[in-house]
């Protein structure tokens, strides 16, 4: 119980640091001599958004309901397709343009449900996971309310 | 007592981040609500537009729900993780 | 024309040695601070394929004629989906089991594109590219000819 | 004369990597594999079985195409590549 729960937080997490790309995803391909594919989507920082320039983001989480929102994604992932592992990263706190927001891991044995699973994870993340954004521009402060 | 949480543009529209309130046994979250939006009216409007989720102990709740001693009850507008 | 003949030698590339996943996907995140979503496809060298063991894989190519079809496939997705920019890379010869064998990475402003652009060129690669797959088993050698 | 590669399998198959061999002028790729599989009999059976591509100048083409001095011809066996 002990060693699946810190597995899961090896898997989950929300933190302010970055996250090495290299790292996670070999943590994936590491995890299982089964896996063939390896799917990653990799959220950046962008420094213009409808319109506006940004030059700074932010986010800010609803700690614990947040890991436990990707908690679920993951094992709901693992059971809807035929993939072998997931992990999900979100950094919070400030971003600056150009860096890293987020990194999914997929891996399967074959390419088309990594795929599959890896898209469906970031747009359930969105679409359920209390993390917000707010983007400094020349205007101010806005907190982004919809989904790009 | 109840824990009352408000997160992003909310704690601004609110003016506060947290507060804590007295709840009588058998009050739903309605019941809540209402007394709620009388102490902080910028919350009525926010919550006619429907766009806020309000979540009891971190799994977002229907209106008709108990709320009990203890609980966390937290006001979430829409999120924007991901990107 | 020079430099755009080299940054294509840098998107396309075969070649023996291992690449760094992080290297190559930065490489894309920072080609353009438009990019707000990466996706990537790492085809691995798994241990296992169709029922049978497998100690070592060896993949051969045609030198020109493959690079030349890797370019082709990085034109053809930049102009079909809405994405910034692809790359390509392929190992050969003996690849040990568990390492990498292939990494697509394709950036763009927003993800939906991106997922289907590295979807699709993974799926021309396999279709078009004139590489080969010899499998060493406990029962010989096997050139691969299916497509899994 | 023209350079023929074989990749792969086929390398097994024939028994050889590359050879080097003259063409007449006007002699087409479909000509030009009738003479190769007398030289080559295991060809025959496998250029049959139609899995095999042929390439010229590294450019997938048709049977009635014109072969030239100089030209590289190779056999390509299905593609593995990818995973």
């Amino acid at each position: 119980m002990q060693s699946q729960k810190s597995q899961l937080s090896e898997r989950i997490r929300i933190q302010v640091e970055d996250f090495s790309v290299e790292e996670e995803t070999l943590k994936i391909r590491n995890s299982s001599k089964r896996i063939g594919g390896i799917v990653t989507f990799l959220g950046t920082a962008r420094d213009f958004s409808k319109g506006r320039d940004i030059h700074k983001i932010d986010f800010e989480f609803y700690p614990g309901m947040a890991e436990k929102r990707l908690a679920e994604i993951r094992e709901q992932a693992l059971k809807d397709y035929d993939i072998i592992e997931v992990s999900i990263i979100h950094r919070v706190g400030e971003i600056p343009i150009g860096e890293n927001i987020v990194l999914i891991v997929v891996g399967a044995e074959h390419r088309k449900d990594a795929f599959k699973a890896c898209s469906w994870c970031i747009d359930e993340l969105k679409r359920i996971t209390p993390i917000w954004k707010k983007e400094t521009t020349p205007q101010g402060e806005v907190w982004v309310e919809e989904h790009p | 007592m109840v824990k009352v949480r408000f997160f992003a543009v909310l704690k601004k529209i609110v003016g506060k981040e947290e507060m804590v309130l007295n709840v009588e046994k058998g009050t739903t979250l309605e019941q809540f609500l209402k007394k709620l939006e009388g102490e902080l009216p910028p919350l009525k409007d926010l919550l006619q537009e429907g766009k806020i989720l309000i979540s009891v102990n971190q799994e977002v709740v229907q209106k008709h729900c108990l709320i009990q001693n203890g609980d966390e009850i937290a006001f979430l507008p829409p999120f924007a993780g991901g990107s």
